[in-house]
C-alpha cells in the first residue's frame, strides 16, 4: 500500500464518501445518484462492467473502499459521454469515472495488469516527455506493455495496420528518431510539476 | 302556492323533428290526453322568436307548466329556463327520432313513441309544483371549527378573513396541535431547499387578534344537533362548564396521532430510548433548539442517525398501516436536516423502498437533502437492536442486494397517521337508546338518528369517495378538512383547510336560502311527508344516505330539509308512499308510467319502462343518440334523481298497467361506488331482489324487471341492455296485463 | 465573402506522418477554397485527449489545455480557436468550462501555467470546424463551392461520440444529430437514412487496450452502414476514421465478415466535390481507399 | 347559466378545466358573480380526455356531467369560451383584464343537429384524441361538448367547405362573418387556472417517440383504451394495427430530469399503475405489463392501488430508468435497453407498445404570462403576496392529481372571495 493510500485510510476511516468527495475529480456529485441506473444502461461497454457506475456510486456511499479501488470496472470507460448526457441529475459521471480511476491508480490499489490502466500511463508518459504524443512509440511500448514476447506476438498481429498505416504516411519509422515535439517541452513539463504538486498538496491536506 | 294549474304544452318541429314526425297528432294528444290548456308548435322553439312565444304564455296566458316536447332536458337549458314555473321536457330528438331508423316501416312505431313522451311531457307536470324553500332555516353563518391544530387555525383564520364569525374549539391548552411540537416544517416556497418556521406563532397571533374568532381551549364538542344553518353544539370545558352556541356549519379538522410505535417490537421501539418516532425526534430537535441533537438514553451526541421508511406503514401485516401516510419521506428528509445543518460530519441515512417526494417542491427538497450530504439507501430494514452503547440495524439493500448490519447512535422510524375521526358509526350506528358503548371519543356527538359522528371511508378517515368532490362527507354541512380527511402534509393540510372553510361558508349560505348543498346544488325542492299515513317503519330513516332524517319522540320521521342532498332515497324507500318532492314525486313519475299508451295485447307492441339515473344512464342513452345508436322502439324512458329514489310502486304499477319489462338503470355500487348518493343504488338493487316475490305473486316471470350498474361511458352498452329485455320479452311473450 | 481566420489547433494525430495526416491535408484544401486562413497556435500541445487522466489526474491535465489556451491568447487574440479533432476540441472546451466553473481552479492553474511565464484567461470561443463551416458559412454557402457533386453515392454519417457529446453542434440532438447528413447532401450525394449507429462508441481509446470489446462495438458500426446501403462513411474524428477503417481485417477474421468499407473525412468528401485532386483531398491517405471519390477526383 | 356582469367584485376564472370550473362553481355558488373563460370551444380540460380516473377506475365524465349541470343551473356564473386573456391591468379588487375572443363561426342558434359536419369534406386531426383520429371540420369538439354547439375549424373558412356548412345549417347558426375581437373586463380577483399540457416526448431523444411508431405517450393511451376513443377501446399500436398485448410503461418521461422537467409530475405513477391495469383488464393472463421506474409515488391512500396491481401476476415492476429504445425492424416492436438497478441486471426487453408516461409541463411558458405573478422555476405559479389579487389554482400551481387540484382550486375560490368581499366592504 503507498503511503498516501495509508494515509488516506487514517484520515477517513470508514467514510469513504467523504474521501471521494474530497479527493476524486467531481467526488462531490456522487451524493446527487437516484439510482436510476441510466448511465449504466447507456454504456456501450456495459455488460463488461462488473459494477456499472450507478453502483459504484451506491457502493461508495456504502463505504465499500476496496471494492471500488480495486475494481477493473472504472476502467471500462470509453469517453463517449452517454451517461453524462442522459443522466437526470447532471452527473458528471465519465469524469467521475476518470477520477476515480486515477485516484485508484495514484494510491496505488488499481488492478496491476489492467490494460488501460498500462496504455493510459504510457499515453502519458509517451505526451509528457515532448508534449506531443508521438503514436509510433506508443504503438510500440503499447505492444511491449506485457513484456517482449507477447509484444512481438501482438506486433506481428498488428503488422497490417501498421503497414496500411506507414503506406499511406500515417506513420513514419522516422518517428522513433526524435519525431513532432514542443519546443518549450521543458516549460511544459515545469507546469506539469507543478500542478501535481497543488493537487498533492490538495491531498496532504486532508491528511490533517 | 295554491294555484290555479295552466299547462302549455310547445312542441318542437326543428332537427328533424318536423320530418320524422306528424306533429299536428301530438298536438291533438296533448291537448286530449295531456290536458293542455295551451298546445303550440313550433319550427325553432330554442330560437329567440320560440322562446319569446312561451315566455309570453307565461306571462300573459298565466301559464305555469309547460311541457317542452322537443329535445333531452340536457340540451338547449338556456334557452328552455323559466322562471318560477314547473317545466317538463319530453324528449322527441336523443329520445326517439335519433334512436330509431329513418325508414317507412319505422315511422309508425316512432310517431308512437313520439306520442308517448308528449303524454309522459304533460302528465308529469300534472302532479308537478314549481319548488319554493320552505323557510325552515334562517340564516346563521357562524361557524364551528373543531380542532385546533394548523388545519382548525388555517379554517378559522381564513373564514374569518372572509367576514365570517367562527369558533375555534379546541381540546388542549393550546393552539397549534402537531405542528406546535415540530421544531421547523417542510418548506412551501421555491427553491424548497431549507426547513422553514412552522408560522405557528404567528397564525396563533393572527387568530387572538382577529374579532371575527372566538377560541375555547381546554373545551370539547359534548353535543352536536340541528343542521346546516341551525347548528347547535355543547361546547363543554374540562371544568365540566357547558355553554351551547348556534352554527350555520362545521368543519371538523380533528387531526391525527401518530400510530403506536409500540407494535414495532422488532425495532426495539420501546426497548431503548434511542430508537424514537419522528414526533419524538421532533422534540429532541426542539430541545437541542438548533444545537446538536443529544440522544435520549446518555445524552451524547448524536453522530449517526438511521432512519427507517415506512415503519409499520404500506403493509399487510397485523396491526400495521396498510396505506402511505404521505409526508413521511419529506419529514425524514427535513429531520435529516436538522443533523447535517448543525454538523455536516453526522452520518444521516434514510432506508426506503419508495423516496416519495411528489410534485415540484418535493422533488427540490429531496435533491436539496443529497446535496446536504443525506444518504439515501433503497433498503428494508428487518431489525434493530440495541448493543452496548449503539444500535444496530439490520437492513437488506436492495440495490446491492446486501445483507447489511450498521451502527447507529439514533433511530428514527418514520410510523404513519392515524386519524381522530372518533366513533366509526359502522360498528355503533343507532343514537338509540340502550345503544352500547365503546371506548372511543366521540368528536362531534351528533345526536342524528345514524350515530354521533361522520362516517368513515376507508381506514378510518373520513373522506370523500369522490375524487372530483374530495369534501362530500356524508353529513350536510360538516366537512373534515387535514388529515382525519386523508393522510397529508403541512402544505395540503393548510390547502384542504381553506377549501374547507369555503365549503361551509357555501353551505351556511345555501341552507338560509332553502338550497341544496352538492351535488343538486341550488336545488330548492325538499321532501315533505304525509304524518297520517306513516306507519313508523324507519325505513327513510335508516336509509337516507346522509343522516338527514331524525325520529321525533312520537317516533314519527324528522326531517332535516338542509341536511338534505334532494336524492330521493327515503321516497324510494317508503312502503305507504308519503315521501314527496314538490317536482318530484311518486305522482309525477307514476303517472307518466300509468299514462302512455299501452296497446291491445294482439297488437304484440310490448312497452318497456326504463328508469334511469339522470347524472349517467340518461346522459349515456342521450350520447348514444348523438352517435347514432338505436334501441328498441318499445322502450320509454323516464330519467331519475338517483336509482335510490325509485319506488318499487312504480314498478309493480307498470306490470300491472301492462308493460312487459322494465329495466332499471342505476350506477356502480358497493365499495368502489360511484353512486354520487352514495347509497342509493345499492338500495335500489337491494329493493329490486325483494321485487320478485310481487313478480310472483302476480305470476309473472321475473326476467320482465332487470336492474344494471350503468356507467356514463356505456354509450353502446345501455341502449344494448334495453334492446336485450326486449328480446327477453320477445322470448317469454307478452305480459297478460294489458286490459 | 471575406477572408475568415481562425487560432487553428491541430492536434498530434493532424501533423506529418501521423495517422490523420490525411485529415490535415483535405481540412487545409478545403480552407484555401473557402478563404479560411487557419493561425496555427505556436508551441501547442497535446490535450492529452480521453486517456491522459489516468496518469495525468485533473489539474495536470486541464494544464495541458490551458497551456493551449494561453499561448493562443498571446498569438492570435480575438480570434475563436479551431480544433479538427473531437479530442482535442472537446478536452479544450471542457476546461475552459471547469475553469470558468470555479475560480480556485481557475487560480491553481495559472500558478502551474506562471512556471512558465504563461496565464490564461479562457475568454476565446473553442470551436470545432465542423461548427465554423455550418454557423460561419452555412450549407448554402458550402454548396456555391461544389464543383463535382458526389451523384449517385450513399453515405453514412457517423458522428460518433466527442463531435456529439457532451457538447455537439448547436441545435442538434444527441441522438440524431443531421449535421453530417445535410453535408452529404450538401455535397450532392445520399446520406443513409437513419443510421443505426450514427451516434455508437467505436471504443475509442480502448480500441489499444482492449481491442476484442472495441472491435466489437466497430462491427455493428460498419455492419449498419452496409445494412442502410452505404458505399462509405464519413466521420468528423480522426479517432472515429482510424478505429472504424483500420482494423476491418481483424474484425474480418473474428468474425468472418467480408467489410471493406472505405471510412473518409467530411473534409475529403468537401475537398473531393469542391473539385480537387485526389491527393489534395487526401485520398491518398485511406487505408480502405475510396474509389468513387477517386473517379470523381480523377475526371 | 347566465350573463354574471363584470365589476370589481366579479371573480374571473381563466381555464375551464376540472380547476377553472371548480373554482368557478364554488365561488358562484356562494353567490358571488363569476366570469368563467376557457380557450377552447368546450369546457372540461384534459380530464374530460381521460378514459379513467385512478385509483377508482370510474369516468371523468361522471363528475364533468355533475359540474356541468353546476354550471347550466348557477345564475352568478357566466362561461365564455374560445376566449384567452391577452392583458391585465390594475390592482388587487380592480383589475381590467383584456380578453381575445376567436371566433367560433357559429352562433347561439346552433341546435347541435349534426347537419353541417357530414356536409364539409376537409378533415382535421383530432385534438381530442390527441390527433390519434380525423375530425371534420365543422365538428363537436365531443360528446359531453358544452356549450353544445358546433364549431368550424378556421382552416375551412374561405373554402367551399365553409358555405357547405352555411348552407346545410336550417337554423342560420353560422356566422362566417365573425372576426376575432378583443373585449375588457372588470374584476376583483382572478383565478388562474390554466392547468398543464403534456411534456413533449419528441425531445426526450433516446426513447424514439418521433422514430419508433410503436412509442406513444401515456395520454395517447388513455384514448386507445376509451371505448369511444379513435380505435373503440382496442389497445391497437401504430406501426400495424395490431393488438399490443405486452406493453411497457416508462416512468418518468420527462421528469425528475434536469434535462427536461426537472420536477416530479405526481400523477404519472398512478397513471401507469392505472393503463397496467387496463392491459389486465382487457386481457388477463394474455396480457403483460412492465412498468419501469424509479420510484412508484403512490402516496397516502392510493398505496392500495399500488399493492393491489402489484399483486397482478402479469404486471412487473422494474427500478430503472431506461437508457433507450431501439426498434426490431422486423416486427416493429420497441427493445428497451438499461439495468434494473436492483441487483443489476441488464436488460434489453421487446414489447409490443411503449407508453412513455409524460410529464406535467405548466399550459402557459413562463415568459409568455400575460400576467404579473411569481412563477418558479419550473414554471407553477408560487403562492406571494407580490401577486395581489391573482390566484393559481390547479395545475397551474404545482403538479397536481384531480383530488387535490380541486381542492386547491377550491381553496383558491376563497382566497377570491376574500378579496371581492373586501371590496364590497369598502363600497359599504
Amino acid at each position: 500500500m503507498s503511503n498516501l493510500n495509508t494515509a488516506m485510510v487514517e484520515k477517513y476511516r470508514n467514510d469513504f464518501l467523504k474521501e471521494v468527495e474530497a479527493n476524486v475529480e467531481e467526488g462531490d456529485w456522487v451524493k446527487m445518484c437516484m439510482q436510476c441506473g441510466v448511465c449504466s444502461g447507456s454504456c456501450p461497454l456495459g455488460p463488461h462492467w462488473e459494477h456499472p457506475p450507478q453502483e459504484l456510486f451506491m457502493m461508495i456511499r456504502a463505504g465499500k473502499r476496496d471494492e471500488v479501488l480495486n475494481s477493473s470496472s472504472m476502467w471500462m470507460c470509453t469517453s463517449c459521454y452517454n451517461c453524462i448526457a442522459r443522466c437526470p441529475r447532471g452527473l458528471p459521471i465519465t469524469h467521475i469515472m476518470h477520477g476515480l480511476a486515477h485516484y485508484a491508480d495514484r494510491l496505488g490499489l488499481a488492478p496491476k495488469e489492467q490494460p488501460t490502466r498500462k496504455f493510459a500511463n504510457k499515453f502519458w508518459d509517451n505526451l509528457t516527455k515532448t508534449g506531443r504524443v508521438n503514436e509510433l512509440k506508443l504503438g510500440l511500448a503499447l505492444y511491449f506493455m506485457n513484456g517482449f514476447g507477447e509484444g512481438i506476438k501482438t506486433a506481428l498481429k498488428m503488422k497490417d495496420v501498421g503497414l496500411g498505416m506507414v503506406k499511406t504516411k500515417r506513420m513514419s519509422p522516422m518517428e522513433l528518431l526524435g519525431g513532432h515535439k514542443c519546443k518549450d517541452a521543458g516549460g511544459l513539463q515545469k507546469i506539469l510539476k507543478k500542478a501535481r504538486e497543488i493537487e498533492l498538496a490538495k491531498a496532504e491536506k486532508f491528511e490533517g | 302556492m295554491a294555484d290555479e294549474k295552466k299547462v302549455g304544452a310547445y312542441i318542437c318541429k326543428g332537427c328533424g323533428l318536423g320530418e320524422r314526425l306528424d306533429v299536428s297528432p301530438l298536438a291533438t294528444i296533448a291537448e286530449r290526453e295531456g290536458k293542455a290548456q295551451i298546445v303550440r308548435e313550433h319550427d325553432f322553439l330554442c330560437s329567440d322568436d320560440g322562446v319569446k312565444m312561451i315566455q309570453n304564455d307565461i306571462d300573459n296566458e298565466g301559464v305555469n307548466r309547460v311541457a317542452i316536447c322537443a329535445c333531452s332536458r340536457r340540451a338547449k337549458t338556456d334557452a328552455f329556463s323559466f322562471d318560477g314555473v314547473a317545466v317538463s321536457r319530453g324528449n322527441l330528438r336523443e329520445g326517439v327520432i335519433w334512436v330509431r331508423p329513418d325508414t317507412d316501416e319505422a315511422r309508425e312505431t316512432t310517431q308512437e313513441m313520439a306520442a308517448d313522451y308528449v303524454r309522459m311531457a304533460c302528465f308529469e307536470l300534472k302532479a308537478m309544483v314549481p319548488p319554493h324553500t320552505s323557510g325552515e332555516a334562517d340564516r346563521n353563518t357562524h361557524l364551528l371549527v373543531v380542532g385546533g391544530g394548523i388545519s382548525g387555525m388555517t379554517a378559522a383564520i381564513e373564514a374569518a378573513k372572509t367576514g365570517y364569525q367562527v369558533t375555534l374549539v379546541e381540546k388542549t391548552g393550546a393552539l397549534g396541535g402537531t405542528l406546535a411540537n415540530m421544531a421547523k416544517r417542510v418548506p412551501d416556497h421555491y427553491p424548497f431547499a431549507e426547513p422553514m418556521d412552522t408560522g405557528i406563532a404567528d397564525l396563533a397571533k393572527a387568530l387572538e387578534g382577529n374579532a371575527n374568532v372566538r377560541v375555547h381551549l381546554n373545551s370539547t364538542v359534548t353535543k352536536t344537533s340541528g343542521a346546516p344553518g341551525r347548528f347547535s353544539a355543547d361546547i363543554t370545558t374540562e371544568s365540566g362548564a357547558t355553554a351551547t352556541e348556534n352554527f350555520g356549519a362545521i368543519i371538523q379538522a380533528s387531526g391525527f396521532k401518530e400510530y403506536d410505535a409500540s407494535q414495532l417490537p422488532e425495532f426495539s421501539y420501546g426497548k431503548t430510548p434511542d430508537v424514537v418516532t419522528q414526533m419524538e425526534l421532533e422534540k429532541l430537535a426542539m430541545e437541542a433548539n438548533g444545537g446538536a441533537i443529544k440522544r435520549p438514553s446518555d445524552g451524547k451526541e448524536v453522530k449517526n442517525v438511521v432512519f427507517i421508511q415506512c415503519a409499520g406503514q404500506r403493509s399487510d401485516k397485523e396491526g400495521h398501516l396498510p396505506y402511505c401516510s404521505g409526508h413521511c419521506c419529506s419529514t425524514s428528509i427535513k429531520q435529516a436536516m436538522y443533523f447535517k445543518d448543525n454538523n455536516p460530519d453526522v452520518d444521516t441515512t434514510i432506508l426506503y423502498s419508495d423516496l416519495r417526494t411528489p410534485g415540484a417542491g418535493g422533488e427540490d427538497f429531496y435533491r436539496s437533502g443529497q446535496d446536504k450530504g443525506v444518504i439515501f439507501t433503497k433498503g428494508i430494514a428487518s431489525e434493530v437492536k440495541g448493543e452496548g452503547g449503539s444500535l444496530k440495524v439490520h437492513f437488506k439493500d436492495l440495490i446491492l442486494n446486501d445483507d447489511v448490519t450498521t451502527d447507529a447512535d439514533l433511530v428514527v422510524l418514520a410510523t404513519g397517521m392515524v386519524p381522530n375521526s372518533g366513533v366509526d358509526i359502522e360498528q355503533v350506528p343507532q343514537n338509540e337508546p340502550g345503544e352500547f358503548e365503546v371506548n372511543v371519543d366521540s368528536i362531534l356527538n351528533l345526536n342524528y338518528r345514524q350515530g354521533k359522528d361522520v362516517p368513515q371511508l376507508k381506514y378510518g378517515f373520513n373522506d370523500s369517495h369522490f375524487i372530483c368532490f374530495p369534501y362530500e362527507t356524508r353529513r350536510t354541512g360538516i366537512y373534515t378538512a387535514g388529515p382525519v380527511r386523508r393522510p397529508m402534509d403541512t402544505v395540503q393540510a393548510i390547502e384542504d383547510a381553506t377549501g374547507a372553510a369555503l365549503k361551509a361558508i357555501q353551505a351556511a349560505e345555501n341552507a338560509a336560502l332553502g338550497r341544496a348543498a352538492h351535488p343538486r346544488s341550488g336545488d330548492l325542492s325538499f321532501p315533505s311527508f304525509r304524518k297520517e299515513g306513516c306507519t313508523q317503519c324507519k325505513r327513510c330513516t335508516v336509509e337516507c344516505p346522509f343522516g338527514a332524517i331524525d325520529e321525533d319522540e312520537k317516533r314519527y320521521p324528522q326531517f332535516n330539509e338542509s341536511r338534505c342532498r334532494r336524492c330521493g332515497t327515503c321516497m324510494g324507500a317508503c312502503p305507504v308512499r308519503v315521501i314527496s318532492f314538490e317536482n318530484y314525486s311518486v305522482d309525477t313519475v307514476g303517472d307518466q308510467i300509468k299514462n302512455i299508451d299501452i296497446p291491445e295485447e294482439f297488437d304484440e307492441k310490448p312497452r318497456l319502462l326504463v328508469l334511469a339515473c339522470e347524472n349517467d344512464a340518461y346522459p349515456a342513452l342521450d350520447m348514444a343518440a348523438m352517435k347514432g345508436n338505436t334501441y328498441s322502439e318499445w322502450a320509454r324512458v323516464i330519467p331519475v334523481r338517483c336509482l335510490g329514489s325509485v319506488n318499487t310502486i312504480w314498478v309493480t304499477d307498470a306490470l300491472n298497467s301492462g308493460y312487459d319489462g322494465v329495466v332499471l338503470m342505476g350506477c356502480q355500487k358497493g365499495d368502489n361506488y360511484q353512486c354520487h348518493f352514495v347509497k342509493g343504488s345499492e338500495m335500489a338493487h337491494y329493493r329490486m331482489s325483494k321485487v320478485d316475490d310481487t313478480l310472483t305473486t302476480l305470476n309473472l316471470e321475473k326476467e320482465r324487471v332487470a336492474t344494471y350498474e350503468v356507467a356514463i361511458t356505456d354509450i353502446d352498452r345501455a341502449p344494448q341492455l334495453i334492446n336485450d329485455m326486449a328480446e327477453t320479452i320477445d322470448k317469454i311473450g307478452l305480459s297478460p296485463f294489458k286490459f | 465573402m471575406a477572408k475568415k481566420e481562425y487560432s487553428f489547433y491541430p492536434g498530434c494525430s493532424s501533423q506529418k506522418a501521423a495517422s490523420a495526416s490525411n485529415y490535415q491535408v483535405s481540412v487545409q484544401t478545403m480552407c484555401d477554397e473557402l478563404d479560411i486562413q487557419l493561425n496555427e497556435i505556436p508551441d501547442w500541445n497535446c490535450c492529452s485527449a480521453s486517456i491522459g487522466y489516468a496518469g495525468g489526474g485533473e489539474l495536470p491535465r486541464l494544464a495541458l489545455s490551458a497551456r493551449n489556451m494561453a499561448l493562443s491568447e498571446q498569438a492570435n487574440p480575438n480570434q475563436d480557436i479551431v480544433a479538427t479533432c473531437a479530442a482535442c476540441w472537446l478536452a479544450t472546451k471542457e476546461t475552459q468550462e471547469r475553469l470558468h466553473g470555479d475560480d480556485a481552479l481557475m487560480d491553481e492553474t495559472n500558478q502551474a501555467l506562471a512556471e512558465a511565464g504563461l496565464k490564461v484567461k479562457g475568454d476565446q470561443n473553442i470551436r470545432h470546424m465542423v461548427e465554423v463551416l455550418i454557423e460561419d458559412f452555412g450549407y448554402d454557402e458550402l454548396g456555391k463551392h461544389v464543383k463535382k457533386p458526389l451523384e449517385g453515392m450513399k453515405i453514412a454519417g457517423y458522428v460518433g461520440c466527442q463531435t456529439n457529446r457532451p457538447f455537439g453542434i448547436d441545435g442538434e440532438s444527441f441522438e440524431n444529430p443531421k449535421y453530417l447528413d445535410k453535408l452529404v447532401e450538401t455535397m450532392g450525394a445520399d446520406p443513409v437514412a437513419n443510421y443505426d449507429k450514427k451516434v455508437s462508441c467505436c471504443g475509442g481509446a480502448l480500441a489499444f487496450s482492449e481491442p476484442e470489446k472495441s472491435q466489437a462495438l466497430i462491427k455493428d458500426i460498419i455492419e449498419a452502414a452496409y445494412d442502410g446501403g452505404a458505399d462509405m462513411i464519413v466521420t468528423p474524428c480522426p479517432v472515429c476514421q482510424m478505429n472504424v477503417e483500420v482494423y476491418q481485417n481483424h474484425i474480418n477474421q473474428k468474425y468472418n465478415t467480408k467489410f471493406k468499407m472505405p471510412v473518409v473525412y467530411y473534409s475529403t468528401l468537401m475537398a473531393v466535390a469542391y473539385g480537387k485532386s485526389g491527393k489534395e483531398a487526401g485520398l491518398d491517405g485511406q487505408v480502405i481507399r475510396a474509389k468513387q471519390l477517386e473517379d470523381i477526383a480523377g475526371k | 347559466m347566465s350573463e354574471a356582469i363584470a365589476t370589481n367584485q366579479t371573480i374571473l376564472v381563466v381555464g375551464g378545466g376540472i380547476s377553472g370550473m371548480t373554482a368557478a362553481l364554488e365561488a358562484a355558488e356562494c353567490g358571488k358573480q363569476v366570469i368563467l373563460l376557457e380557450k377552447n370551444p368546450s369546457v372540461g380540460g384534459r380530464v374530460s380526455q381521460l378514459y379513467r380516473y385512478f385509483p377508482k377506475l370510474c369516468h371523468p365524465t361522471c363528475g364533468l356531467e355533475i359540474n356541468l349541470r353546476r354550471l347550466k343551473a348557477n345564475k352568478n356564473l357566466r362561461l365564455i369560451t374560445m376566449a384567452e386573456v391577452s392583458g391585465v391591468s390594475g390592482e388587487a379588487g380592480n383589475y381590467t383584464v383584456k380578453v381575445k375572443l376567436s371566433p367560433r363561426y357559429v352562433n347561439e342558434n346552433c341546435t347541435a343537429c349534426g347537419e353541417c359536419g357530414p356536409a364539409v369534406e376537409a378533415e382535421f386531426d383530432d385534438e381530442f384524441n390527441y390527433g390519434l383520429g380525423k375530425r371534420k371540420g365543422a365538428y363537436l369538439p365531443n360528446k359531453m361538448a358544452y356549450p353544445q354547439r358546433f364549431v368550424l375549424d378556421p382552416r375551412i373558412i374561405g373554402t367551399d367547405d365553409a358555405t357547405k356548412a352555411k348552407e346545410a345549417c336550417k337554423y342560420n347558426a353560422i356566422d362566417l362573418d365573425m372576426q376575432e375581437q378583443e373585449i375588457e373586463l372588470n374584476a376583483g380577483a382572478i383565478i388562474w387556472a390554466t392547468g398543464w399540457k403534456p411534456y413533449d416526448a419528441a425531445k426526450i431523444q433516446p426513447y424514439g417517440y418521433d422514430r419508433i411508431k410503436n412509442v406513444i405517450t401515456s395520454v395517447e393511451f388513455e384514448r386507445l383504451c376509451d371505448p369511444h376513443g379513435p380505435t373503440g377501446g382496442k389497445i391497437l399500436r401504430p406501426s400495424d394495427g395490431q393488438e399490443a398485448k405486452n406493453v411497457a410503461m416508462i416512468q418518468c418521461a420527462g421528469s425528475r430530469d434536469q434535462n427536461h422537467l426537472k420536477h416530479c409530475s405526481r400523477i404519472c405513477c398512478m397513471a401507469s399503475l392505472k393503463h397496467a391495469n387496463y392491459v389486465n383488464e382487457k386481457y388477463g393472463e394474455d396480457g403483460k405489463a412492465t412498468i419501469y421506474y424509479i420510484d412508484i409515488r403512490a402516496i397516502d391512500r392510493i398505496d392500495d392501488f399500488h399493492r393491489k396491481v402489484k399483486e397482478l401476476p402479469n404486471v412487473t415492476f422494474t427500478k430503472s430508468k431506461v437508457a433507450s429504445i431501439t426498434e426490431n425492424k422486423a416486427s416493429g416492436n420497441p427493445v428497451l435497453h438499461g439495468v434494473d438497478t436492483e441487483g443489476y441486471h441488464r436488460y434489453s426487453n421487446e414489447h409490443d407498445l411503449v407508453v412513455l408516461a409524460v410529464g406535467m409541463e405548466p399550459s402557459v411558458p413562463k415568459d409568455a404570462f400575460p400576467v404579473e405573478v411569481k412563477i418558479n422555476e419550473e414554471g407553477f405559479i408560487e403562492s406571494d403576496p407580490a401577486n395581489g389579487a391573482i390566484f393559481a389554482a390547479g395545475c397551474s400551481s404545482d403538479a397536481l392529481d384531480v383530488n387535490r387540484a380541486v381542492q386547491n382550486a377550491t381553496a383558491s375560490a376563497l382566497r377570491a372571495i376574500q378579496v371581492v368581499n373586501r371590496v364590497a366592504g369598502m363600497e359599504g
